[in-house]
């Protein structure tokens, strides 16, 4: 039977939940204990993302910590950005001492577009190679040099990603196989606003006979205001947001004169459409969960699992 | 080619404040072709340096030169001489030029350049970097196109998923440029030669790269002691 | 054909069109008379301000042409002249002149204009030729500032002395040169010739006969021609847009179209360039103020020519102009503001009124009374309307055999077109008279030049212009300075520094005090500094180890109200210049032998047409055809819209060709690669690895019949383009009764030009059709009809005899459907603003014609460029149209442009004109002021040899940049751009211009 | 020199700015003696460094002429000039040199009319700022160059 909580509901073929939770800029523990209460009965299990967009924050080690403690199933991300492979072995071996038993492995946002643009980016190992490295401690009892570990093996149910919606759109599929066979185990994509080409991705992913071997969890986010909506479609890199879906949120808060109103008219359009997106990806096969990614709204993950029916 | 830029001239009227008595030295190789260090810069800068210094009621006396490649002894040491009356040099070189002098002589070297990196002509007046020096070639699998230098996180598996719609990449504060590894998928196809990527490549042994330490390449055939 | 053949030519007419024959004649082994009616040459052109597509300035262009011409020392101007009488026969013509007399010797006369301001007419009141009337002269008068020959004439109309006799003379007191002769009397004169090339220009409509418009009688009505002169900066209002009647800034300007042009009472030709000159002057009206609201009223939009299209395109959409479709019915003047009411009957047919400030007339172009005149004496037929009757194959060929005909004189014409046919006409000159090259031209013989180098002595010679320069410098006090200065061992004052006993003393002194650089501060470079580097050339100096100081235009002219500051400036000049001289050095030209051997890439109707031309003249010639068969062009083309077999005169050219004993046929061939340079190409074919050597290449591809792939067109028999309607007319195969024909398919983003002979094969077709069975129903659906110059008469032709024109707009092209069999077009109506259904039997399709593909390969072989099109781009679509900017390869054919069958065989011939030029000299000079590389100091960065404009740097054996002197046009780019400092340009060192700088500013008062 | 009386150099263009320059003296047009013109074949050959020593020699004004765009005898001289002047223009601040000093202009060989008018204007906003504080000394162009 599995540690990690994740893996036991994605073995049992429940439909799961995760939720995205953003350390602080600060040390303010509460912060995560906040919001280690909020999510704590609605989902399978919590990412806490690692200096996401390169912008200095509590460090996601920590936050796992914090949230474990509090009954969560922590999902450590940790990226390449700003460690090299010593760091990043080491992290990982700290964290299974700490109770954490998912890792999600990524290359990490470039570091210009954070608060300390001057830095050095290490990207040392790619995310393919972190993938390989912590299989390979966990496995084969070795570090990525082949030096042995001198004790337990820290036995990380293994995470990746993968973004179907950015060039080259035929390789993505392909990449997420090679993150499989270095020893992915689940993946969570990319925000899915397009379903479309999310099916096709899916098909090809299939068609490498990709769908027994990894648990596919599926990115939604639920979007605010129609400007999120039109900046993520025209400025965000590796979004493909539909021109149907700003113009739903346009919509959304046409006629309202009062500020507040027309503000949670846009909120309740915005989870609306996430949890339509919701209820066509669960009818996707091998769609294996979804991964909500409320940045900075964590209060919206309960009333999105509820209306769609994940949870009661 | 070595691809440099010159300073910004507020920095190097900066650096050249308390001098008096300058050689600014070009070099005729790679940072005259990406027009940075040749001669035509020597003669541009020591004019716009000689006359901000006029306006500030501080003369400079300049001496002009440029030699072949500064990062050969040999091409430095008739300006000796000169070297030794000034109280400053003013490279134009690449930091290897500027390092050689400095190993010569023991005049203040300045750098006018800041050496950048090594580099192709896109066209006249665009420089691409597209090597990364890393010591350990893996082109003859990616293409020609090298992931190291030309993808911002040096990837060795494919994109990651910051590709724009239109193939470039998110980093673009140096102006766009495509994807290194949508470069790479593209260029694999037309060459049929996809399956190389489909394999992990192996995270890489940066030893050979200067996170091993400053390198140093040594022929022993051709080393003239005995 | 005479047993005599004289090597010289007579050039009646000295406008573009004469200037240009004259030049190409003189610059390949022909003496040249250049006979000007008028006091100066430089034609219509000269009183442009600019020149369509481009809006280039026309003076920029035309003024180095008359200083070349004026400078030759193989042409012969002579002004003021008319033919009288032409005897005798081809290669020995006599030709008479009658010569009226300038009473101002140009050999004397300086230009300074003392006589024109001491003339008894205070002002000047007698209406100035060149500026139409607009501004005015004196009796005595120089035709305009850049006139050639520069110089003074008397109009004996209105000089007091001829009409009364009494007149104190104030001029000839005032002319320090004794320039003013008012005894010259007319003199008549025959000369031997061996050929004659007419071209006397054409006539601006007089506008006073289309009386409606109320030229003459309302202040504010000017004729375009007037108001270019308005527009031109040397103009009566130096280029600012203002109303005759108050002299107020107008705002709403409209241009009226066709003004004695297409229509019966008047001329019923269209004249070809009135669109796109109106465009034109609407644009440059429109930046010269931007407050002038330009509208245009026209009939059909002819925008047929290179760049014209986009032309259009700017006026409309970056400058505003306003174009109205309609037929004007008259204007008439508000009597207090003088403004005036056009009245005009818009597409639609209502009657509107419009005020406007002023109204410019578009008014056409006839022929020439004296060009009648000229052709009666020269015994020449002029055709229906009054131009010069010539043959569509033999487009500059009178019906005098050895006389030949060009430019505006055989139909209406823009500049392009008339420099075409001068080369052509040239080249015609040169095929006749080849065997009589250089029997009449004259080559200078110089002393061997004395090596110069050491230490500088130098002679400065400062003039004083007579009053001209010394009148405000004083330049004893300037030439006394230069006295002073380092390396002058020899400085004196000249009354004329240009007059034949000084060159004289020049050379005297340079040998006496052994000068070896030579300073001459006077007036500009531009036009005597070649007459100066002659003179010391003939002293046994290098021509380069001279220097001008400009010290009349740039100083003595404009600073006349402050003489010492002028003074003081002409000292800094000079002692700029002595500083430059100081650094000169002697520049080697060398002489590249030239293979007199041409190399025509293309064997359609224009290859064939250059070759036979080239080999006509004596020029051994290649003809190299990548098909397998010559004239493939011509095969499906039955007969011209004028109705000439098409196919006798392919096989008139298929046997002349193959007969000639210089062409060289290699049909099934393409190129592999070219190198060389000018008069010395090297060229490998594919075929059997065969090298040519040659002078010289033509690229003579031409364009083809766009394929559609629009209307059904290939999927339904009945949908055919013009060129196989026409085939199926010939074999007299057509039955079908209803018959649509669509204009402009396939003209889009893409392809945006006009094709410019579609119209008229399509009215050919339709009138076909229509002879073969009159109950025919024949629509075209056209955007605008092309029917320019004399095809206007066919247009009148098919409307007259029932062909139904629709005019459609670009937006809403017609639909071509097919319903159980049935096709349908629908279209809507642009002028009665409705849809119009049709059911035809045939759809004909007029695609317009594309480049040759071949032509990208031919444009990397030989490094020319290509625009956007597909289409080569000449060197200067004005004036030289059928040259590239690289030296030694000519372009003509369809890939160049498209163009009619007649428009095309001149620009064939002209450019095997241009190209014989080349090989009809033993040696290039190559040299001079080019750029040089230092290898020492070379990178090879290839700065240089991406941006040299020429392609004449490349790198070397040794892996370094080297300039082919021979491409080099010396305009030092690769100089100012070299990293490294490697390039140095000849005359224009980096030493000697810093000098110049150093010197300038140490000098002290 | 007179702080009144501004020198200015004018780099011209053989083939348009200066004919301008001749058909500005043709027709008599005044400007002040204080612009000095030196030909160049074409503002191509015009090296920034020019600009740079004329401004060292003690100019108090620079201006580059060339033709028309579009109409360069030489296709893209004119071009180059603008660009290198537009970069030496934008230099001139941090050398503590007012960059209205430099301009650059493109003339037809007909607008003899607008040379005048340029060469005033010019001479007009050089006489309004103070002189260039560089006067010149001996040999300073020579740059010690070996």
């Amino acid at each position: 039977m599995p540690e990690s909580n994740l893996q036991r509901a994605l073995e049992a073929k429940k439909f799961v939940v995760t939720a995205e939770c953003g350390p602080p800029k600060s040390a303010d523990r509460r912060v995560i204990e906040e919001k280690a209460k909020l999510l704590k009965d609605w989902v399978d299990a919590a990412n806490v993302t690692d200096n996401q967009t390169a912008v200095t924050r509590m460090s996601s080690l920590a936050a796992c910590a914090i949230l474990k403690s509090f009954g969560l199933d922590p999902v450590f991300q940790i990226t390449c950005r700003d460690r090299n492979r010593i760091a990043l072995q080491s992290d990982i071996l700290g964290a299974y001492a700490l109770g954490i038993r998912n890792v999600l492995c990524l290359t990490g946002d470039h570091q210009s577009f954070g608060n300390h643009p001057q830095a050095k980016g290490v990207f040392d190992l790619d995310s393919v190679h972190l993938i390989e490295t912590v299989k390979k401690m966990r496995d084969e009892g070795r570090f990525l040099s082949g030096d042995e570990l001198t004790g337990e093996r820290p036995a990380m149910f293994i995470g990746a990603v993968e973004n179907p919606f950015a060039p080259p759109y035929e390789f993505r599929a392909l990449r997420l196989k090679k993150k499989v066979e270095a020893g992915a185990q689940f993946i969570q994509t990319q925000i899915v606003y397009n379903i479309q080409r999310f099916r096709e991705f899916i098909a090809r992913v299939g068609d490498l006979g990709l769908l027994d071997k990894v648990y596919i969890i599926a990115g939604v986010s639920p979007i605010k205001t129609p400007g999120a909506a039109k900046y993520m479609r025209d400025n965000v890199p590796g979004l493909d947001v539909p021109n149907e879906i700003v113009s739903r949120m346009e919509a959304a808060g046409k006629g309202i004169e009062d500020k507040q109103a027309r503000a949670e008219a846009w909120r309740q359009e915005g989870i609306k459409i996430c949890v339509e997106l919701i209820q066509q990806l669960k009818e996707i096969q091998g769609v294996a969960g979804v991964h909500i990614m409320a940045i900075e709204w964590e209060e919206a993950v309960p009333e999105i699992v509820q209306k769609s029916g994940l949870k009661s | 080619m070595i691809v440099a830029d010159q300073k910004p001239i507020e920095e190097i009227l900066q650096m050249l404040e308390p001098y008096k008595k300058v050689l600014f030295l070009g070099c005729q190789t790679c940072v005259a072709v990406c027009m940075a260090g040749g001669e035509k810069e020597v003669g541009l800068l020591a004019a716009a340096v000689r006359l901000a210094r006029k306006q500030q009621g501080r003369p400079i006396e300049i001496i002009e030169g440029a030699v072949k490649r500064q990062c050969d002894d040999e091409f430095n040491e008739p300006w000796a001489k000169t070297i030794e009356q000034q109280e400053a040099v003013l490279s134009l070189a690449c930091g290897v030029g500027v390092n050689k002098l400095s190993e010569r002589f023991d005049v203040p070297i300045l750098p006018a350049l800041n050496t950048k990196f090594f580099g192709e002509v896109e066209r006249q007046g665009v420089w691409a970097e597209v090597c990364a020096g890393c010591g350990n070639c893996i082109l003859h699998l990616t293409g020609g196109i090298c992931p190291i230098a030309r993808c911002a996180k040096n990837l060795l598996n494919g994109p990651c998923g910051g590709v724009r719609a239109d193939g470039t990449c998110e980093v673009a504060h140096n102006g766009p440029r495509p994807c290194a590894w949508v470069m790479i998928y593209e260029r694999l196809g037309k060459l049929n030669q996809r399956q190389n990527i489909e394999n992990i490549f192996a995270a890489k042994d940066w030893s050979s790269d200067r996170h091993g330490g400053p390198r140093k390449r040594v022929r022993e055939d051709m080393l003239l002691e005995t | 054909m005479s047993e005599i053949m004289h090597g010289a030519v007579a050039v009646v007419g000295g406008g573009i069109g004469g200037i240009q024959a004259a030049l190409d004649l003189a610059d390949s082994g022909f003496y040249v008379y250049l006979i000007e009616e008028g006091p100066a040459i430089g034609g219509r052109m000269a009183q442009l301000d600019k020149t369509f597509p481009t809006n280039d300035c026309a003076m920029c262009m035309l003024s180095p042409k008359l200083v070349e011409v004026g400078r030759h020392p193989n042409v012969q101007i002579m002004t003021l002249a008319s033919v009288e009488a032409l005897e005798g026969q081809p290669g020995n013509f006599q030709i008479t002149l009658r010569q009226r007399p300038r009473y101002v010797d140009i050999t004397r006369c300086i230009a300074c204009g003392r006589c024109i301001a001491s003339c008894v007419y205070q002002d000047a009141k007698f209406p100035s030729e060149f500026d139409v009337g607009l501004g005015k002269r004196k009796p005595i008068y120089i035709p305009f500032p850049q006139a050639v020959p520069l110089a003074a004439v008397v109009d004996p109309q209105t000089c007091i002395f001829f009409k009364s006799g009494r007149c104190p003379q104030n001029c000839l007191k005032a002319c320090e040169r004794g320039a003013l002769d008012f005894t010259q009397t007319e003199r008549v004169l025959t000369l031997d010739v061996g050929a004659v090339i007419v071209a006397p220009g054409f006539e601006p409509y007089d506008a006073r006969r289309v009386g409606e418009y109320g030229f003459g009688r309302y202040a504010n009505v000017l004729t375009a021609p007037q108001f270019e002169r308005l527009l031109s900066a040397s103009g009566p209002t130096t280029g600012k847009v203002l109303r005759p009647s108050d002299g107020k800034a107008p705002k709403k300007v409209a241009f009226i179209q066709c003004v004695g042009s297409r229509d019966l009472r008047h001329q019923s030709y269209c004249s070809a360039v009135c669109c796109m000159y109106a465009t034109k002057e609407a644009i440059v009206a429109k930046e010269h103020d931007h407050a002038i609201e330009p509208t245009i009223f026209y009939i059909d939009l002819r925008a047929y020519g290179k760049g014209f299209e986009n032309l259009v395109r700017r006026a409309k959409e970056e400058h505003g102009v306003r174009y109205v479709r309609s037929m004007i019915s008259q204007v008439t003047e508000v009597p207090e503001t003088k403004n005036l009411l056009v009245c005009y009957r818009d597409e639609s047919g209502s009657l509107r009124e419009e005020e406007f400030d002023l109204v410019v007339l578009a008014v056409g172009m006839r022929p020439s009374a004296k060009g009648q005149e000229l052709a009666r004496k020269l015994g020449i037929e002029l055709n229906e309307h009054g131009f010069a009757k010539t043959s569509l194959f033999n487009p500059v060929m009178s019906t005098r055999e050895g006389v030949f005909v060009t430019g505006a004189f055989t139909g209406p014409k823009d500049i392009p077109e008339t420099v075409i046919q001068a080369s052509a006409a040239a080249a015609a000159v040169e095929a006749l008279l080849a065997p009589a090259r250089g029997t009449r031209t004259k080559a200078k013989q110089y002393p061997e030049e004395f090596v110069s180098e050491g230490t500088p002595r130098i002679g400065v010679f400062v003039c004083h212009c007579g009053s001209n320069i010394a009148g405000v410098v004083d330049v004893k006090a300037v030439a006394e300075y230069a006295q002073t200065l380092p390396g002058v061992v020899h400085a004196e004052n000249v009354l004329y520094t240009c007059s034949q006993d000084n060159l004289k003393h020049m050379k005297e002194v340079i040998r006496e005090k052994q000068l070896n650089r030579v300073v001459v501060a006077s007036c500009t470079p531009r036009n005597l500094a070649a007459l100066f580097q002659d003179t010391i050339r003939e002293a046994g100096l290098n021509k380069f180890l001279f220097e001008m100081v400009n010290i009349r235009e740039q100083c003595s002219w404009v600073h006349s109200d402050q003489p010492e500051k002028a003074t003081e400036k002409a000292k800094r000049l000079v002692r700029m210049g002595v500083a430059k001289a100081r650094e000169l050095k002697p520049l080697a030209v060398q002489s590249v032998k030239v293979t007199p051997v041409a190399l025509v890439l293309g064997g359609g109707l224009s290859g064939m047409v250059a070759a036979l031309t080239l080999a006509d003249s004596g020029f051994e010639t290649h003809l190299v055809e990548k098909s397998s068969e010559l004239g493939s062009d011509l095969k499906e083309i039955a007969r011209t819209p004028e109705g000439e077999d098409v196919q006798s005169l392919r096989a008139n050219l298929l046997d002349r060709v193959c007969a000639h004993p210089k062409i060289r046929v290699r049909t099934n061939t393409a190129v592999k690669e070219i190198s060389g340079f000018v008069g010395n190409f090297s060229t490998v074919l594919h075929r059997g690895e065969e090298r040519i050597q040659h002078g010289v290449v033509i690229v003579a591809t031409e364009a083809h019949e766009h394929k559609p792939n629009e209307y059904l067109y290939g999927e339904d028999g009945r949908v055919l383009t013009q060129r196989e309607l026409e085939a199926k007319i010939e074999r007299s195969e057509a039955r079908e009764k209803t018959i649509v024909m669509i204009q402009c398919v396939g003209r889009n983003e893409q392809r945006p030009y006009c094709s410019r002979i579609c119209c008229a094969e399509a009215l050919q077709n339709a009138l076909a059709l229509l002879d073969q069975d009159p109950d025919r129903q024949v629509y075209v659906l056209y955007r605008e009809m092309i029917s320019y110059g004399f095809l206007e008469d066919l247009y009148r032709r098919a409307r007259d005899s029932g062909v139904v024109f629709i005019r459609y707009d670009e937006q809403a092209p017609p639909v071509v459907r097919k319903e159980r069999d049935q096709l349908f077009v629908t279209v809507r109506d642009a002028r009665l603003r409705q849809e119009v259904l049709i059911k035809p039997d045939l759809v004909v399709l007029s695609t317009g014609v594309v480049p040759d593909p071949y032509n990208e390969e031919l444009s990397r072989l030989l490094k020319v460029p290509l625009d956007a099109y597909g289409f080569f781009v000449e060197a200067h679509i004005k004036l030289r149209p059928v040259d590239f900017a690289s030296h030694g390869i000519f372009l003509c054919g369809g890939s160049h442009a498209p163009g009619t069958i007649s428009e095309l065989i001149a620009k064939a011939q002209a450019a095997a004109g241009r190209a014989a030029i080349i090989l009809s000299k033993e040696q290039l000079e190559a040299g001079g002021i080019v750029a040089s590389v230092d290898p020492e100091k070379c990178t090879a960065c290839l700065t240089c040899v991406r941006e040299c404009p020429f392609g004449a740097v490349f790198i070397n054996e040794l892996g370094l940049a080297e300039i082919e002197a021979v491409k080099c046009q010396g305009c030092g780019i690769c100089a100012a751009d070299c990293p490294a400092k490697a390039i140095q340009l000849g005359q224009f060192e980096d030493i000697q211009e810093l000098r110049m700088l150093e010197e300038l500013f140490a000098y002290e008062h | 020199m007179n702080t009144n009386e501004p020198k200015i150099v004018a780099f011209c263009c053989h083939y348009c700015a200066f004919a301008a320059a001749d058909l500005a003296g043709v027709l008599r047009l005044r400007y002040p003696p204080n612009v000095h013109i030196i030909r160049l074949p074409c503002t191509g050959k015009l090296d920034a460094l020019y600009i740079l020593k004329a401004f060292e020699a003690g100019a108090d004004g620079v201006m580059v002429a060339g033709c028309l765009e579009g109409s360069c005898h030489f296709i893209s001289g004119n071009l180059r000039a603008k660009k290198r002047v537009l970069a030496v223009k934008s230099l001139l601040p941090k050398l503590g040199i007012a960059p209205e000093r430099l301009e650059f202009f493109n003339l037809s060989s007909a607008q003899g009319d607008r040379f005048a008018q340029i060469a005033r204007e010019l001479t007009e906003r050089i006489k309004n700022l103070s002189p260039n504080p560089s006067p010149q000394e001996k040999g300073a162009l020579e740059g010690g160059r070996r």
